[in-house]
Parts: C-alpha cells; sequence; structure tokens
C-alpha cells in the first residue's frame, strides 16, 4: 500500500450528558486511508460511524460536552492539534464532507451558485466573480445540466437528486485529498442511487481523491469501496478488503449482517433462509461486559466471551478482527 | 409570490369582515346599546326613547342593522363623538400621530437591544450572560407596565427631575429635542417589555437554526464562525422574527395603551380611556375597531415582508 | 389460493395542489391513476416504486383511510368499500388492518401495551371478560416474540424491532384476513429487519392472512412476497410472480430499478443501466407511456397512448408496447 | 420458505421506565423551583397570614395613618386611614390569585374545547373556528378587555369570566396546533384502523399526547390573568373597593405617589412576584415536559 494521506491512530469519543454522565461512543478506531482508495465504514444505527466521522473534522460540540483523544494524521499532521483557525483552512479544503439529507444540508436562502462559491473565494482567495466562474464548472463537473442558470437557482428549486450533486460540488470545490461521504444516498431513491455512486466513482477516478464512505447498506460496500471496517458499539470489529470481507467474514456480527440481507439476483432459483440477528443494538450508554456483541451471538462461549473485551487481531494479512473464537471461524470457512 | 400574497389578502378580508361581526356583537352588549347615551339623559320617557330607537333603525332585524352598521364603517362614516360631536374617525386621526409615535419608537429599540440579548444569548447558551437575560426576560415580561411606570415617574421625575412625567411636548417648545425628552419615560416603560417579547423569540429561532443541517455544512466548509453566524444563521433565524413581529403588534398596542394612561401621552390609548370614562361609546367602538383593523393590515404587511425574504415564497 | 380477497378496479387518486382560494391556479396530481388488479386469498403481493410512484396510496386506499378515491371499486371480500364512509368501515375495520413504517410514531406513548392491544378487542366486543382479554394479549405477545410480562410496559421502553413487533400484535390480534405493511421493515437496523420478514412469514403460515407488502427496497419485496407489483409514476407498469419477475423483467422500468438496486456481493455483474434525470412530475406526466421520457428503448409510438397491462408470459403483466425487448435483470 | 426461529427478546438490558423523568427535570430547573417557591409563599401568605397576622386588613388606625414601613407598629405601613398594609396586601391577593386562577380555568377549559374540534376536524368547521381565533387576536386584549369590563357590572366573577373570555385564544392555537399533528400521527390512524370512535380518539388517544403544551399554557395564562386583573382594577374598571384586590390598591396608591410611595411599591411587587413565580414555573414545565427530551 501506498503512503496513507490519512491516518488515524486511537481515535476516542466520549460525550458528557447535562447530568454528568459519560458516555463513550468511539473506542480505540485505528485506520488508514490512501489516494484514490475508497474505504467503507460500515454500521447499524448507533455505532458510532457517524461521529467518528464528525470527529475527523472536529464537528462535534467542544469540550466540556464532547471529548476526543487520539491522533487524526492528514498527511503527517495531527488535526486534533490544530489550532481552530488552523483547522478551518482544512475543512473544505483539504478534507470535505457530504452529508445523508439533501434537502435541508443546504441553505434555503441562499443561490446554490452562492454557496458553492463561497467556499472557494474563503479557501483560495478567489473574486467573487471568478469564485461564481468556478461554481459553474463544478455544477457541469457533477452532472448537472445546463450549469450557467442553474447557479441562480435556490435549493428549494431541485430534486433531491440534483441537492446530493450540488452538495458533492460543494465538497470538491477546492480539490480536497480525502472526501468523507456519511450516508450520502440513503435519503435517494435507488435509482437515484445509482447515478451518485457512479458519479462519486467517477470523480475519484479523476481526481485521485481517499473516500471515506460511511453507510449501513452493504449493498452499496460491494459497489463502491476497496477496503471495509465493521463498526459495532463505538469499535472496529472487522477490516479487510472488501472481497474477502464478503467471501469470508470472521466476525460473527459481520456474518449475520451479511446473512440478514436477502439477494435479488439469486431469487429467481430459489429462497435461501434468512439469519437474523437476534435481539437489538446496545444502548452506547450501558454497553454489555466483554465483546459487545455477546449477549446476540451464536457463537458466544458463557465466562468467555462476556467477560473479556477482544482485541483487534490480524486473522491474516490485511484482515482484522475482533473476536476471541476468530480462529475456530477460520477453521470452519 | 402573487398567489400566496392573493390569498393572504382573501384571507384578512375574510378576517376583517369576522372582525366586525366581532364588534357589532359589542355594541350590542353594552348597557342600553347604542341607545346607551339618551337612556342616561336625565327626564328622558319610555315613548322618547322608543322614538330615537325607531329612527336609529333599532327595531328592525338585527342582519339589516348589521348591514347598514357595516356599510357605514366601509365609507368611513363611524360616527360622532358623544362628547364634542366630532365625527369619531377624525378624532381617532388626531390621535394616531402620538400613537405610532411611542410604538415605532419603542419596537425599534426593542429590535435592536432584543436581537443582540437573543443572539448572543443562543451562541453562548447556558452561559452567565444567557441566564441573566432569561431571568431579565422572564422579569420583564411579568412586571406590570403601569405599576412600572409609576416607579420611573417617582424616580426619575419626582425624586431626579431629569424627565417630564407626562405629555407629549411642552406647550410653547415643541422642537425635536423637547419631543424626544417627553418620549424618554414611555419609551423605556414600553420597550421593557418588547425587549423582553423579542429578546426570547430571536434566541430560539437562533437556537433552532444552530441545530440545522445547512449550519454544519457552512462549518465543513471551513468558513469562519462570523461568517456562519452571519450569513448562514441570522439570516434564516430574521425570517420568522418577520412574522413573530406581525404577531406582536396587539401586544405592543396593549402595552403602549397601558404607558399612555400613566404618562398622559395623548395618544389612541388616553384617548380611549378618557372616553370610557365619559361612556363615550361611539369612540370607544371605533378605537377598538381601529386597532383590530391596524392589528390586521400590519399582519399582512408582515405576509408581505416574509414573502419578500423567503425565496422559497418569493419564486413560488 | 386462487381465490381473489380483493379486487381493484380502476381506482385512482387525484389532489389538487397550489390552488388558490377562488380554486384558481394550481393542478391536479394524479397521486394514483387507473390501476387495476387482484390480490388472491392468502397470498403476499408485493408492491414497489420510488419515492411518488404512489404506492403508499394505494395501500391507504385499500383500507380506505382518509377521503374515498377519485374513481373506482375496491372490493373487499365482495363489497365496494370504495364509497363508504368512515362510520360505515368501522366494522369492517376487524378484518383489515395496517402496520406502519415508524415503530416509534405508531404506538401511543401514554398507553401501556396491554392498553394497546386491548383496544382492538375492546372496540370490537371480542375476546369475552377482561381476563379472557388478557389471556388473548398474551397469546398474541408471545406470537410475534414478546413475552406476556411486556404487557405492563410503554413502548418508550422497547427498542426499534420491538415496537414494530407490538405494530404486529396489534394488527393481528382481531385476526383480520387483510393486512397491508406500508415500508414495515424500511426504518428498521438491517440486523432486525430479517426477524421481521421471517416474523410476518411467519404470521402468514399460521394465520393464512393475505398481504400486501410496500416497499422500496426490491430485495426484501422480492424475498417475502408471491407476486409483485412494480409502480411508476401513480400506475402500475408491471405484475407477476417473484420468480418470474426476479428472472426476466418485462418492463424497461423494472429493468433499471433492478439494475439499479445494489447487490451484497462485490463480485456481482456490475453492468448497469443508468436512468437519466429525475422521476418526472405527478402534476405533469408524459403522455403515453409515462417513462417514455427516462427510457433508453423509446420510441415515438410510446408518447402516442398508454399502454395497457398485457400478460406476456402465464400470470406476467407488463404495460409496455415493446413486449419482444429482451430485458436483463442487473 | 424461511423456517425462521423466532427467539423471546430478552429486554431486561433496556433503561429503567423514564416515566418520571419530565418531574425530575422540573425538579431540577432552578428558575421553576424558584417560582414555585415564590407561589407557595404568596398563596399561604394569603391564605393563612390574616390568621397569623396580627393586624385586621379593615381596621381603621387613625393615629399611624401614613405610617412609614418598619417605623411603627404596621411592618409594611399604614395607608391614609391607618389600615395595615400587610393586612391588605394578604385579602387582596385572596382576591387576586383566586381571579387568576378561575379566568385560567375557565379559558383553558374554552380554549381547549375549541382547539380540539378545530383540530381534528379541520377543513371547514376547524378553518370557520381557526378564523374566529385570529379574529379575536385582532383585538388587543386590554382593549377589549375595558371595553367589556366598562358595559359590564363589574363583580368578581364578571371579571373572571371578561378575562377569560379575552385569553382563551391561545390555548386553543396551542391545542388546534397539536391535534392537527397529533392527527396525522401514526398512533391515531392506528387507532381509527382498529375501528375507534371519534370521541375516543380524541379523548383516550390524542388528549393524553396534548397535555404537556395545554400545561403550561395554562400556568402562563395564570400569570397573565392576574396581570390583567391588576390592570383592569387599577383602572377602576375591576374589582371594587371595598374588596381590595392587588390592583386597587395601586389605583388609590397613585395620588400619594410622592408623599407615600410604599402604597405603590409593595402591591405592584406582589403583583410582579406572582406573574413572575407562574412565569418561572411555565417556562420550567416547558423544558421539563419537552417530549424531545424522552429519548
Amino acid at each position: 500500500m501506498t503512503q496513507p494521506i490519512l491516518s488515524v491512530r486511537g481515535l476516542n469519543v466520549r460525550f458528557r450528558g447535562r447530568g454528568g454522565g459519560e458516555v463513550h461512543v468511539v473506542r480505540d478506531v485505528d485506520f488508514e486511508l490512501a489516494a484514490g482508495q475508497t474505504l467503507a465504514l460500515v454500521g447499524e444505527s448507533g455505532s458510532g460511524k457517524s461521529v467518528t466521522s464528525l470527529a475527523l473534522m472536529r464537528l462535534l460540540p467542544g469540550e466540556p460536552r464532547c471529548r476526543i483523544g487520539g491522533r487524526v494524521l492528514l498527511e503527517g499532521r495531527d488535526l486534533l492539534y490544530l489550532t481552530e483557525a488552523g483547522m478551518r483552512g482544512v475543512r473544505g479544503n483539504e478534507i470535505a464532507m457530504i452529508f445523508q439529507e439533501p434537502m435541508t444540508s443546504l441553505n434555503p436562502v441562499h443561490r446554490v451558485g452562492e454557496q458553492i462559491a463561497e467556499s472557494v473565494r474563503f479557501h483560495k482567495g478567489l473574486g467573487r466573480r471568478d469564485a461564481l466562474d468556478r461554481a459553474v464548472e463544478l455544477l457541469e463537473l457533477v452532472g448537472i445540466p445546463d450549469p450557467l442558470r442553474r447557479a441562480q437557482a435556490f435549493p428549494h428549486e431541485m430534486s433531491g437528486g440534483m441537492r446530493q450533486r450540488v452538495m458533492i460540488a460543494i465538497a470538491l470545490a477546492c480539490d480536497p485529498k480525502v472526501l468523507i461521504a456519511d450516508e450520502p444516498t440513503t435519503a435517494l431513491d435507488v435509482t437515484i442511487q445509482a447515478q451518485v455512486l457512479e458519479l462519486l466513482r467517477d470523480l475519484q477516478a479523476r481526481t485521485g481523491m481517499a473516500m471515506l464512505f460511511i453507510t449501513h447498506n452493504l449493498g452499496v460496500v460491494a459497489e463502491i469501496a476497496d477496503r471495509v471496517m465493521v463498526m459495532y458499539a463505538g469499535r472496529i470489529v472487522e477490516q479487510a478488503a472488501v472481497d474477502p470481507l464478503f467471501a469470508k467474514p470472521l466476525m460473527p456480527y459481520t456474518r449475520g449482517l451479511l446473512g440478514a440481507v436477502p439477494r435479488l439476483d439469486i431469487f429467481a432459483k430459489e429462497k435461501p433462509p434468512l439469519t437474523s440477528i437476534p435481539g437489538a443494538v446496545p444502548d452506547p450508554a450501558h454497553p454489555p461486559k466483554g465483546c459487545a456483541f455477546n449477549p446476540r451471538c451464536t457463537h458466544r462461549q458463557g465466562g468467555l466471551c462476556d467477560q473479556r473485551t477482544p482485541p483487534l487481531e490480524a486473522a491474516q494479512p490485511g484482515h482484522d478482527v475482533r473476536c476471541l473464537r476468530w480462529r475456530e471461524a477460520m477453521e470452519a470457512a | 409570490m402573487m398567489r400566496y400574497l392573493g390569498s393572504r389578502l382573501l384571507q384578512s378580508i375574510l378576517l376583517l369582515w369576522i372582525v366586525s361581526l366581532i364588534g357589532f356583537f359589542v355594541l350590542y352588549l353594552a348597557p342600553g346599546g347604542p341607545l346607551a347615551q339618551f337612556a342616561l339623559t336625565p327626564g328622558m320617557t319610555q315613548e322618547q326613547l322608543a322614538r330615537i330607537a325607531h329612527q336609529m333603525g333599532l327595531d328592525r332585524p338585527l342582519p339589516v342593522q348589521y348591514w347598514e352598521w357595516l356599510s357605514r364603517l366601509l365609507i368611513g362614516d363611524w360616527g360622532q363623538s358623544y362628547r364634542d360631536s366630532q365625527p369619531v374617525l377624525a378624532i381617532i386621526g388626531s390621535h394616531l400621530f402620538a400613537t405610532l409615535l411611542l410604538m415605532g419608537a419603542s419596537t425599534l429599540l426593542a429590535m435592536i437591544i432584543g436581537t443582540w440579548i437573543g443572539v448572543l444569548g443562543a451562541i453562548r447558551r447556558y452561559s452567565i450572560f444567557d441566564y441573566l437575560a432569561t431571568i431579565g426576560a422572564m422579569i420583564g415580561l411579568s412586571i406590570p407596565t403601569f405599576w412600572f411606570g409609576l416607579i420611573a415617574i417617582y424616580l426619575f421625575s419626582v425624586k431626579l427631575p431629569w424627565f417630564p412625567a407626562g405629555n407629549m411636548y411642552t406647550v410653547g417648545d415643541a422642537s425635536f429635542l423637547d419631543y424626544a425628552h417627553h418620549l424618554v419615560l414611555p419609551c423605556l416603560v414600553l420597550t421593557l417589555v418588547t425587549v423582553a417579547i423579542w429578546s426570547r423569540y430571536m434566541r430560539s429561532a437562533m437556537l433552532d437554526v444552530q441545530g440545522q443541517d445547512f449550519i454544519r455544512t457552512a462549518r465543513a466548509k471551513g468558513l469562519p464562525e462570523h461568517v456562519v453566524l452571519r450569513k448562514h444563521a441570522m439570516r434564516n433565524a430574521i425570517l420568522p422574527m418577520i412574522t413573530v413581529a406581525g404577531l406582536q403588534i396587539p401586544t405592543i398596542l396593549s402595552g403602549a395603551l397601558v404607558a399612555e394612561t400613566v404618562f398622559t401621552w395623548p395618544g389612541m390609548g388616553r384617548l380611549f380611556l378618557d372616553s370610557l370614562n365619559y361612556r363615550d361609546y361611539p369612540v370607544v367602538m371605533g378605537v377598538l375597531m381601529f386597532s383590530a383593523v391596524f392589528v390586521l393590515l400590519g399582519n399582512l404587511l408582515a405576509d408581505v415582508l416574509y414573502a419578500v425574504a423567503d425565496p422559497r415564497i418569493r419564486l413560488t | 389460493m386462487d381465490q381473489p380477497l380483493l379486487e381493484i378496479d380502476h381506482l385512482s387518486k387525484h389532489y389538487a395542489v397550489g390552488r388558490s382560494w377562488l380554486g384558481r391556479g394550481g393542478g391536479l396530481v394524479r397521486a394514483v391513476d387507473d390501476i387495476s388488479f387482484v390480490i388472491q386469498k392468502g397470498e403476499i403481493l408485493g408492491l414497489v416504486g420510488e419515492s411518488g410512484s404512489g404506492k403508499s396510496t394505494v395501500g391507504r386506499m385499500l383500507l380506505r383511510l382518509g377521503d374515498q378515491p377519485t374513481a373506482g371499486r375496491v372490493d373487499f371480500a365482495g363489497q365496494d368499500i370504495a364509497p363508504m364512509s368512515q362510520r360505515q368501515l368501522r366494522p369492517l375495520r376487524a378484518r383489515m388492518q395496517l402496520i406502519f413504517q415508524d415503530p416509534y410514531s405508531s404506538l401511543n406513548p401514554k398507553m401501556t401495551v396491554g392498553q394497546i392491544l386491548e383496544a382492538p378487542l375492546r372496540i370490537h366486543g371480542r375476546g369475552g371478560d377482561r381476563a379472557a382479554r388478557q389471556r388473548k394479549v398474551a397469546e398474541v405477545l408471545d406470537l410475534v416474540g414478546l413475552r406476556p410480562g411486556h404487557a405492563a410496559r410503554y413502548p418508550h421502553e422497547f427498542s426499534g424491532g420491538q415496537r414494530q413487533r407490538i405494530g404486529i400484535a396489534r394488527a393481528i390480534i382481531l385476526e383480520p384476513d387483510f393486512l397491508v405493511a406500508d415500508e414495515a421493515v424500511s426504518a428498521l437496523d438491517v440486523s432486525v429487519q430479517a426477524q421481521v420478514v421471517s416474523l410476518l412469514l411467519e404470521i402468514r403460515r399460521r394465520m393464512g392472512v393475505t398481504i400486501l407488502f410496500i416497499a422500496h427496497d426490491l430485495a426484501v419485496v422480492g424475498y417475502i412476497s408471491d407476486r409483485v407489483a412494480v409502480m411508476y409514476l401513480g400506475r402500475i407498469v408491471e405484475l407477476a410472480p417473484v420468480a418470474s419477475l426476479y428472472a426476466r423483467p418485462r418492463h424497461p422500468y423494472s429493468e433499471a430499478l433492478f439494475s439499479a438496486a445494489p447487490v451484497p456481493d462485490p463480485r456481482a455483474n456490475r453492468q448497469r443501466i443508468l436512468l437519466e434525470g429525475d422521476v418526472p412530475s405527478p402534476l405533469n406526466p408524459p403522455s403515453g407511456c409515462a417513462f417514455r421520457t427516462r427510457c433508453a428503448y423509446a420510441i415515438p409510438g410510446c408518447a402516442a397512448a398508454r399502454p395497457p397491462l398485457a400478460e406476456l408470459a402465464p400470470g406476467h403483466f407488463a404495460a409496455c408496447i415493446r413486449p419482444e425487448l429482451e430485458l436483463r435483470r442487473g | 420458505m424461511s423456517e425462521a426461529t423466532l427467539p423471546a427478546q430478552p429486554i431486561e438490558d433496556i433503561a429503567p421506565a423514564a416515566r418520571f423523568r419530565a418531574v425530575r427535570r422540573f425538579v431540577r430547573h432552578r428558575l421553576a423551583m424558584v417560582g414555585v417557591v415564590m407561589i407557595l409563599v404568596l398563596v399561604l401568605g394569603s391564605f393563612l397570614g390574616p390568621h397569623l397576622y396580627p393586624f385586621d386588613d379593615l381596621r381603621i388606625d387613625m393615629r399611624n395613618r401614613f405610617q412609614v414601613p418598619f417605623m411603627g407598629p404596621h411592618w409594611l405601613g399604614a395607608d391614609p386611614l391607618g389600615r395595615d398594609l400587610m393586612a391588605r396586601l394578604m385579602t387582596a391577593g385572596q382576591v387576586s390569585l383566586a381571579v387568576g386562577f378561575a379566568a385560567m380555568i375557565l379559558s383553558t377549559l374554552v380554549g381547549t374545547a375549541i382547539g380540539a374540534v378545530a383540530g381534528f376536524y379541520g377543513r371547514a368547521l376547524g378553518g370557520a373556528l381557526m378564523r374566529f381565533v385570529d379574529a379575536m387576536l385582532c383585538f388587543p386584549n386590554i382593549f377589549l378587555l375595558l371595553t367589556l369590563a366598562a358595559f359590564i357590572q363589574p363583580g368578581v366573577w364578571t371579571i373572571t369570566a371578561i378575562i377569560a373570555f379575552t385569553s382563551w385564544m391561545e390555548v386553543a392555537r396551542v391545542v388546534e396546533g397539536q391535534f392537527k399533528t397529533l392527527r396525522e400521527r401514526d398512533f391515531a390512524i392506528a387507532a381509527m384502523m382498529i375501528g375507534s370512535s371519534d370521541a375516543r380518539i380524541i379523548f383516550a388517544e390524542i388528549l393524553p399526547n396534548a397535555v404537556a403544551p395545554i400545561v403550561v399554557a395554562a400556568t402562563l395564562n395564570v400569570a397573565r390573568a392576574i396581570l390583567l386583573e391588576s390592570y383592569v382594577s387599577f383602572l377602576g374598571y375591576g374589582i371594587q373597593p371595598p374588596l381590595p384586590s392587588w390592583g386597587n390598591m395601586l389605583n388609590s396608591a397613585q395620588q400619594y405617589l410622592t408623599s407615600a410611595p410604599w402604597l405603590a411599591i409593595f402591591p405592584g411587587l406582589a403583583i410582579t412576584a406572582a406573574v413572575t413565580g407562574f412565569n418561572f414555573i411555565g417556562d420550567g414545565l416547558r423544558d421539563a415536559l419537552d417530549p424531545r427530551l424522552d429519548a
């Protein structure tokens, strides 16, 4: 693997409630992201995946309500130690972000051209006219027809898919090295989702940016990712390249997730039973003892899994798993 | 936008009609109804009263009477004062300026101060400033305006003779400074309430906007905080405030009435109270109807401003 | 099994929008536009489509929630419920039920689970005395995988998946003939979705209930359903048994939908058909075939007239004037 | 087809009952607690105070006319007739607080009924009712209140009724908004699906979920009713002497403002304290009952 652009070491995020209790939502997250690579972060609601992305951008509320620990290295600079002004120079410039809700993520009272242009103006020091020209170029780049006219439109005059394209244009305005996409297609219809995924793939091929793609949809992961991290209750529980992860998942949670998704490509012939995972995602304020997944796990071993917290171990080169019994899973596979 | 404004206009006309029904109802509630003046005149016999009632058309069916009352209202014939036989509308007109001056000055002041307090409170939520502003606003809303006025007179007019305790100008002076000097105390008293309301709404509008996704987008672009605040947060938080301003008109008008009574300010409120004391029902009814129409027009104006300010309405 | 429970005949629902007080301006949204189909007793019929396709409106019309349909008949077990008033419908409510999408807003937060489940029994005078009703509640809770003891708890004490089970329990406690599941698993986490899908299949097996399963996820719909109807802009464009449809779609829109659906397998065939642009406004749908503006196979004839649903293979209907097309699935 | 097994769901790990969270939030709300204490002091002082306090509110004591507060036998001074100010404040408090409460109950009932009908049925009936509310709100309420008070024979009950008549509209708006939203919520539709009657949906399903904003509006209405009563009485159209209320005490104090300011200061402080107390409680209730905090 080439030198990583973004390297995250021991990231921890804790929230403090107004009552004083502390909730540890992201625990010891490590990963690296190289140029041109797409890393998918998969998890269910409450797994801490969105908080992880906001922590990288330092967009979480400040202390004392939220404490971030660890290191976030962008080409060697630790973002967590930058001043707020220094961090502003990174946001939207070197690391950009797109969000789940294109309906509410754009300011309703400003024209979309202006919303794209202000980022360029601030980071690249362009004049108003040049920045607007750049905005039109960007709208064209993200495949919006008639960009000159569309730059004058307000967000409410556009469809959901169009707005997400505008969000992507804003993110790409300053040619970022890293793009964080937080569930960018979840709110869209499947045909529009396919368009947006295609666009992101295409843009990545052209710009060589690295992409951290956050989603709960395993189909989307299979479609776009090079590597995958599976997150459960704030921890990375499995991490591997996309092919081995789907072919030979080692963590029982990953296996359960894959088994729970019906495959429409094989219905015509058969309908294999769905393996559902019993129970529900744990409350981050009251995580179970031992392995966080143990109360729902079909492979749990009493006296072991509910006592010890498993470490993240390399089962194979490039394939890490957090399970006390992964060796047995390896043999079975 | 035209369709939006058209529908608003229609709604206002409908509302005006209901307002007139309520006004008519109140008028008939008066002891003796429109006959009250004559009923109070000593030596009036029942027959004479009945004759006057017939002359005034009071023995006809209510809908007919309502229709006549309404048509007179619409052509500007609002009756005559019992006191000095002046047309009601003319009397109201001669008192309007004073009230508008008082309301305008205090509203302007309240918007400036209230916006500042509200925005600052929202940005520094749960700070000492926010806490004090919250308590201050609650007390401001709770102090009876007339009592606060009395205390202000006692302190700043009696104990410390800094400001006049009443009237709008000194006879024989009437310069701009003289008006301003007289305006200070009533304006201060009225502003207290208005600032309290305005800062509360502004704070909650700012808090709402600050939680929106597009603010996160603006921050994710790396924009400086003052740009995020002014261009993205405040620009959106001001929108609902336009509606709030419209809805607060009756409250401010009520407040002005109270301030006018305490400071003998020669406005509509003073006129209203004097007429009430004289049982001058045409003027009382006139001021009541006029203030309702005033409020209605104010709300309509707020709707128009809103439509101009919000592109979501402007362009549809 | 081939006995119809519901027959839907030329059903439409149009809404006036943006109209001013004087009734001027605005337009007519054809949320559902002249659809006909039959739901067989005991089957699970899937209804897929994107947002704005009208699929939820169909579900609500079949249950007669809200106003009367603009036109058409809904024959439920032999009687036309389309023109009935809500009062007339009340006795029929015991026979048709709805499972909601959002497990958080569909349970009254101020009532215990027991009260929520007992209410239908009380209203319809079923289940006998209080003790008998409580036995029935316990029985249903057991059926949906909860414990009888949970009856004393409030909805907020349960997770999303559990709440959805409570919603299902309420829907089946009167042993209805017909269930509409409107995006019933869409709001749930992936790991919980499978539980609920399995539960619905189990309930059908035990009670023989007929289900209209509305969703946007082709995979889930295909998994649970016997037959599937595909909607686009208020119309049914294809209706077929799952095996036949998922092996070979016959309408270009279905093909595009299949192609766009992500498959959780990185080695799956990645050749896709990308649709251009967005769904047209239902205020102003294209003439003829509503899909022609985005269809790769459109010919001038598509604009001429609205294509009817035609049977292209046994039980396999599609509304396309080009049946000769060799369409692919994904 | 799948033969899924359906394991019973363990739910022991779910957070303990959150039913009393709102109560706890209210008790922790500092301003609200200050408000509760203020109101308790005023209510107890007004209704129990006269039994413990040595002076009678009606006893005339000409030797101590205009006694300055803290400078003689009368704690808070005496009025032109030498009547004890403190004792009068207590009696007046009974009237002012009672009128405030009664007006609140009346206006809340009317507002809730009209708002519920308008919000639940919507369309023509709801629209007509709400336009009536809008029209009522066009009249600045003090103008309307004074006009009615001047027309109608003043008395405790009429004043209460008039105040209620001019302040039910906010409650109606709040309730209408609630009903309109809640009616569309899935649980209300579910209630309709199981064949519930309208009455059952209104009273058993929707109303319990609309109680929080009604309680908040009602609390703020007490504050406002006290304020309105004091103003009308101050102008002489409200509660008539010899029955004292905080407002009409101010009326008679006005002429002695320069010579005996305490006669104006203490009743005003009493009104301010009562109104502030209820406003604090209302604010605390609004925060405590905020459904967004019940995750």
